[in-house]
């Protein structure tokens, strides 16, 4: 299915509504979370490292920031974006958050079922659910080259 | 290749090209239906060469290092030992092997072959292993059904004193996560056993207080076990055999989730398919994909660090046999000097600590690598024990009379 | 601070308020132009409590551990031997501590001031090294002079041993890299070091054969180098001082680049920029900034991952003294049983090997996290040695006469 305008209007609109968070969301170009392009993603500084690390990690000619940190089909797509969007906003306005950061375990999974999107015809009949066996237990530098 | 394209092969996967019997026991009937898991198990005969301290070499310990010879006095291990090579081997290598000649029992087969998993449940265990080994009808060496169940090709123990061990640790195996059974079919057979007799030979392990070889000891004491006398000392000794589960447990890669098969059966790309690398080696000779998925050093880098923990382990091991041959000849001298045994117990009781933590690191298989700092941690309370016991086996031969000066250094 | 600031901040980097001169070892006067370091660096005489092994408290080692007053018996160490705490307390310390009282020589103070920086260039090192103490003109504990350049703020450093024991090694500092130099200006202190004589003390690194142990007692042996000889035993000891950076060089974290200043000196964010932590300490208490940019795990299993380190080696640490003591009373026993220089030579030359080892560990300030599986295969030998030496002793006492069964264990 293809997103309309509403959509994404509509998740934009989720991050107004909550205060400073809202306020900072639009002011950083927030919108850059309902973009593909992963410089978008660096109007925050904070997240220049894992810009760097992607380049240099063997999917930066493969997957794109979104390909990996929102889940697919779209409509949830857009809606994590927002939450996460909004989330980061307020947390990168206050300004305390844990440092190094680190990815949270929903966002874990996210990625991890986007692994196995990817890689299904490859990994599909051997490697179970991430509980059972987790890509980046392995894998852990497939996204960011540490 | 472009991801996509792959799509078309990846329709097609595992074919059941024929059904797997509950009891199974020959590789090439599952080779059918699994044909690159089968032709990589069947590299496990392949010779690949030595590595520092391994390799599939057949390599004769006994010739490499003259001490064991001294160490292992007056026990079967004096006569014959090799380094382990592939699975595909065992059959052959515990059916060659001098040590008990013919009287081998049938617990010898526990952990040498497929067909072990049919008789446990024909004859049960028990007959099993009151059988003499060479009466037992088995064909093959380790394989599939040692591992798996071929219904569901899932992994699964089967080992009978393995199931035993783990419950009475508490320790639910239907719960085990995916990546547990990926080291507990492994800790099947490469880990510490003991015979609960030599009349009744039942297999079972020293698990009771935990792995670590301070909570086997603890138990190994309160049982008042022993497998022999040595001749020379007269200490009460135990033969630790390969507690590669145990002392890997204690290590950095355990506590960090990693698994002997993420090791020694890393997976690898065969065409369009990912599988389980089935040729269970030495990761020395397969650095690339036992180790570089999680180290960003180079090969040469990684294969040096390893030998760098091994060189390290080595080291204290020849001092701790040193040390040990000094107590043995120093305990002998005392005896011929006229000490009695109220005298040298303690001397002997010394002997026995020290030779079950070197015993621990010289049987278990990686020269230390498994957990390095554990290894040389055990290997520095050996020497301690065994230098404590030539002190005390010298003041029991003042005692004796003489003084202990002719007592030679090996 | 919100997103405006941070977006100002961004812009400005560091003013120069202040021209900083080729010799200002005053840090409140660089603390002008970079404030953030400054506040961070007078945090170094904060107490920030203590760890299982360390921390910042003054601890008396002396009182936690008895046994040490026997070790050291006769040399100053025995007197009064404390915890090292933040670099801001380095003046007060050296100054206040009773060994060797008022006639500490300038040497002493060789790591414990950035005016020593000025001193040697004013003075020369040999001036400096020959005024007592308490006669040289410092006025600042361990600061930015120390291993700053002021005019480019580079990292330098200025320890005329160092850069002597550098170049005798082949080493042109001029074209170390950064990642490097993060660790060789710690390395101008955290090191064993020697006297050239008690009459003329000049300071000097015994690097000439490597960095590890067994280098430095080839050098030391060649040299017939000792600090003293113990009062019961009457081995000539060598008292091995904070080789931190020697036991680190031997390590899986310096084999992998990872610096001194990455542990005890992470980057920290303050508004958008990244600056070192000049509040040097235990990473143990920053464990995020010190440890998780790095590995995955959550703080409480970083810790315990170094306490499980740190436990086996101070176990080993225990035999260790316990055996060098042993040894001790041995000889002791012996020489009081009229067992001659000759005969014990063997024993005390065991001594001193025994004895060099366990207190390179002990005086080393990771207790063996900078390098576990190292730091216990010297206690392991330490051990071995120490107990040869009880042999040696007993076997000698035996020869002057009586047994030596009156020696007492610890
Ligand atoms: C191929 C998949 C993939 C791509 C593409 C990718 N990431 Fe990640 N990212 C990951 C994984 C996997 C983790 C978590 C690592 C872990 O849990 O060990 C992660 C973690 C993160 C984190 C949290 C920090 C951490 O280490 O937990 C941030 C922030 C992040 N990514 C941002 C980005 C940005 C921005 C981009 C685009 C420039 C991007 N990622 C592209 C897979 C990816
Ligand atoms: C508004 C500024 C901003 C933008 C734009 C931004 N991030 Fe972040 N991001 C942050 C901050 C601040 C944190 C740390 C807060 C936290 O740990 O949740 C963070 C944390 C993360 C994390 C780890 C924490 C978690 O919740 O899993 C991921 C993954 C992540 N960002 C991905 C992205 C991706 C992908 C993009 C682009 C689509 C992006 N970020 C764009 C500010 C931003
Ligand atoms: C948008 C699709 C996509 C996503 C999402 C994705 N990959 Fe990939 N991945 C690729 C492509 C395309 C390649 C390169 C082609 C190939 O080698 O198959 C690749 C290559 C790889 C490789 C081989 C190269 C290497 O790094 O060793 C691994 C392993 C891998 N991916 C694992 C992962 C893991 C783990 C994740 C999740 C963290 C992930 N992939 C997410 C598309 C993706
Ligand atoms: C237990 C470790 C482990 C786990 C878990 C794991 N992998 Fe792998 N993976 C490997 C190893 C080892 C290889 C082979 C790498 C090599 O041969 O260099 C591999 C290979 C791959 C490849 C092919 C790389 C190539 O050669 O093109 C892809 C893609 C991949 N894995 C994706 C995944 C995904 C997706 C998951 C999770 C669903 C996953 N892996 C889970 C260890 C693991
Ligand atoms: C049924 C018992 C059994 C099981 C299960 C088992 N092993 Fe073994 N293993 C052996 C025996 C026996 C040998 C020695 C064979 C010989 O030398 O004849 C051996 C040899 C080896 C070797 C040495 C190969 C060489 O080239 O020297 C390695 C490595 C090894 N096993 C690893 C594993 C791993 C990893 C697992 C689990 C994934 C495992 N084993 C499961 C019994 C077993
Ligand atoms: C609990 C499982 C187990 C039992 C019981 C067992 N073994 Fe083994 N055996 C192993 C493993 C694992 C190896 C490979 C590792 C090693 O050699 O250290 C091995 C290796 C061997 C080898 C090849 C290496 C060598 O030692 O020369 C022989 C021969 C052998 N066993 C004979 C026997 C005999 C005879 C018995 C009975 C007295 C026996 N095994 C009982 C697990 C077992
Ligand atoms: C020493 C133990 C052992 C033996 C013997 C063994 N396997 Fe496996 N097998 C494993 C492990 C471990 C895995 C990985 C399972 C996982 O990742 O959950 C595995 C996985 C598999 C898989 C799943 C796909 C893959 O490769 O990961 C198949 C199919 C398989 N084995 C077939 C066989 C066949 C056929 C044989 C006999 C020729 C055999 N196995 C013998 C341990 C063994
Ligand atoms: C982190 C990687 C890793 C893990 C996990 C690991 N091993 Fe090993 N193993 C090694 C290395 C490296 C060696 C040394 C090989 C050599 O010396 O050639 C080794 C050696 C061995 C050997 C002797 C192989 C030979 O060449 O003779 C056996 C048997 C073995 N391991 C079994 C196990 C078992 C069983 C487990 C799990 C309980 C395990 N390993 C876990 C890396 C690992
Ligand atoms: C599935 C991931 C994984 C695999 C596979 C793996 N390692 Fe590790 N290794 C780790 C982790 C995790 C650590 C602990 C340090 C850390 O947290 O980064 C570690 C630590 C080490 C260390 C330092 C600890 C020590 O004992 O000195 C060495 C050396 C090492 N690994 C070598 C190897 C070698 C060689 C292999 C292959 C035979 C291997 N590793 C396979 C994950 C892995
Ligand atoms: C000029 C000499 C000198 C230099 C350079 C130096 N140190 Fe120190 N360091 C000391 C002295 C002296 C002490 C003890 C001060 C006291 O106890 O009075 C100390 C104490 C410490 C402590 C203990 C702090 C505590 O809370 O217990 C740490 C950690 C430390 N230094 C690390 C480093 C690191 C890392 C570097 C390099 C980035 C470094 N030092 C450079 C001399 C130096
Ligand atoms: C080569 C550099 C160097 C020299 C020379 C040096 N120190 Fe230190 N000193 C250090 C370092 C580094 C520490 C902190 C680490 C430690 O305490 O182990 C320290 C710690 C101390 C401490 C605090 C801890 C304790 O031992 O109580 C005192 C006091 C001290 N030194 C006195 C002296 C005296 C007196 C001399 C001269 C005999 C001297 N130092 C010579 C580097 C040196
Ligand atoms: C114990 C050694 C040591 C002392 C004392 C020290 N520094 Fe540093 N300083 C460092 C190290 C290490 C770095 C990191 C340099 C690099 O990464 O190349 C650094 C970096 C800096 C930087 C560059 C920005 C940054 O934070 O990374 C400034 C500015 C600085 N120091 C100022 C000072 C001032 C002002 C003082 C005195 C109050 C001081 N330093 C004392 C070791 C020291
Ligand atoms: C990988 C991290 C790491 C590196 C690299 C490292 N250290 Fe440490 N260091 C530690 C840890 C962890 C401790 C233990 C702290 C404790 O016990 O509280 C420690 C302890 C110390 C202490 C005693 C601190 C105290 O609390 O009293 C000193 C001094 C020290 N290190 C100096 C150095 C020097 C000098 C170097 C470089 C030559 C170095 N360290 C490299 C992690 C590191
Ligand atoms: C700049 C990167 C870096 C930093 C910072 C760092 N480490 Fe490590 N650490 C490594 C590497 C690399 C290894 C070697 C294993 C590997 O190759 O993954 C390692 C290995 C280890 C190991 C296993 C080796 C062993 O000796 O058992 C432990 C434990 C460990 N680190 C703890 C720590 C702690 C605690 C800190 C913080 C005080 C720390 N590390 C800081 C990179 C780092
Ligand atoms: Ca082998
Ligand atoms: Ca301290």
């Amino acid at each position: 299915m293809t997103v309309t305008a509403m959509q994404k209007l509509a998740a934009a609109l989720a991050g107004l509504l909550v205060g400073t968070g809202g306020f900072t969301f639009l002011y950083a170009r927030g919108f850059s979370y309902l973009s593909d392009k992963p410089e978008t993603c660096v109007n925050c500084h904070v997240m220049r490292e894992q810009l760097d690390a992607w380049y240099a990690s063997s999917h930066s000619s493969a997957a794109v920031c979104n390909d990996c940190h929102t889940p697919h089909p779209k409509v949830a797509k857009y809606l994590v974006k927002a939450t996460n969007g909004i989330k980061h906003s307020t947390y990168f306005t206050l300004g305390n958050f844990h440092e190094p950061i680190r990815i949270s375990s929903s966002n874990r999974r996210i990625v991890e079922q986007n692994c196995r999107r990817c890689h299904e015809h490859l990994v599909g009949a051997i490697h179970g659910s991430p509980d059972e066996l987790s890509c980046l237990s392995c894998h852990v530098r497939a996204g960011h080259q540490r | 290749a472009n991801i996509f394209e792959k799509k078309q092969e990846a329709r097609d996967r595992f074919f059941r090209v024929v059904e797997i019997g509950e009891f199974e026991t020959d590789p090439a009937v599952w080779g059918k239906n699994f044909p690159d898991q089968y032709d990589a198990w069947k590299n496990t005969t392949t010779d690949y060469g030595n590595t520092m301290f391994g390799g599939s070499g057949k390599r004769d310990k006994l010739a490499e290092n003259p001490r064991l010879k001294e160490l292992y006095a007056g026990y079967p291990f004096s006569i014959e030992y090799n380094d382990e090579r592939g699975h595909g081997w065992s059959l052959v290598d515990v059916k060659e092997i001098k040590r008990l000649g013919q009287n081998k029992p049938g617990t010898c087969m526990s952990c040498k072959s497929s067909d072990n998993v049919r008789l446990w449940k024909e004859m049960g265990p028990s007959a099993f292993y009151n059988t003499n080994m060479y009466k037992l009808d088995v064909k093959h060496p380790i394989s599939c059904l040692n591992c798996h169940d071929p219904s569901t090709m899932d992994l699964r123990v089967a080992n009978p004193a393995f199931i035993e061990a783990m419950e009475k640790r508490g320790v639910d195996l239907k719960k085990a996560t995916r990546q547990e059974m990926r080291s507990y079919v492994c800790a099947q057979c490469h880990v510490e056993y003991y015979f609960e007799s030599k009349k009744n030979p039942i297999l079972h392990f020293p698990w009771k207080h935990g792995y670590t070889l301070d909570d086997m000891e603890r138990y190994y004491d309160e049982e008042g076990f022993y497998d022999w006398v040595h001749p020379e000392s007269g200490a009460k000794l135990i033969k630790m055999q390969h507690p590669d589960f145990e002392l890997w447990s204690t290590g950095i890669h355990a506590r960090s989730g990693v698994s002997c098969a993420d090791c020694h059966m890393p997976f690898k790309r065969v065409g369009s398919q990912k599988i389980s690398d089935h040729w269970v080696r030495s990761p020395l000779v397969n650095v690339a994909a036992a180790c570089q998925t999680c180290h960003r050093w180079s090969e040469d880098e990684l294969k040096s660090r390893v030998m760098a923990i091994q060189v390290r382990t080595r080291k204290l091991m020849d001092r701790s046999e040193e040390a040990i041959i000094s107590a043995i000849r120093a305990i002998k001298t005392a005896s011929d000097a006229g000490a009695g045994d109220a005298a040298l117990e303690k001397a002997r009781s010394l002997h026995r600590k020290a030779q079950m933590r070197w015993d621990y690191v010289q049987s278990e298989n990686s020269m230390g690598f498994h957990s390095p700092q554990e290894a040389a941690r055990l290997l520095g309370e050996a020497i301690d024990y065994a230098r404590q016991a030539e002190v005390e086996a010298i003041k029991a031969s003042a005692v004796g009379g003489k003084t202990a000066r002719t007592a030679k250094r090996p």
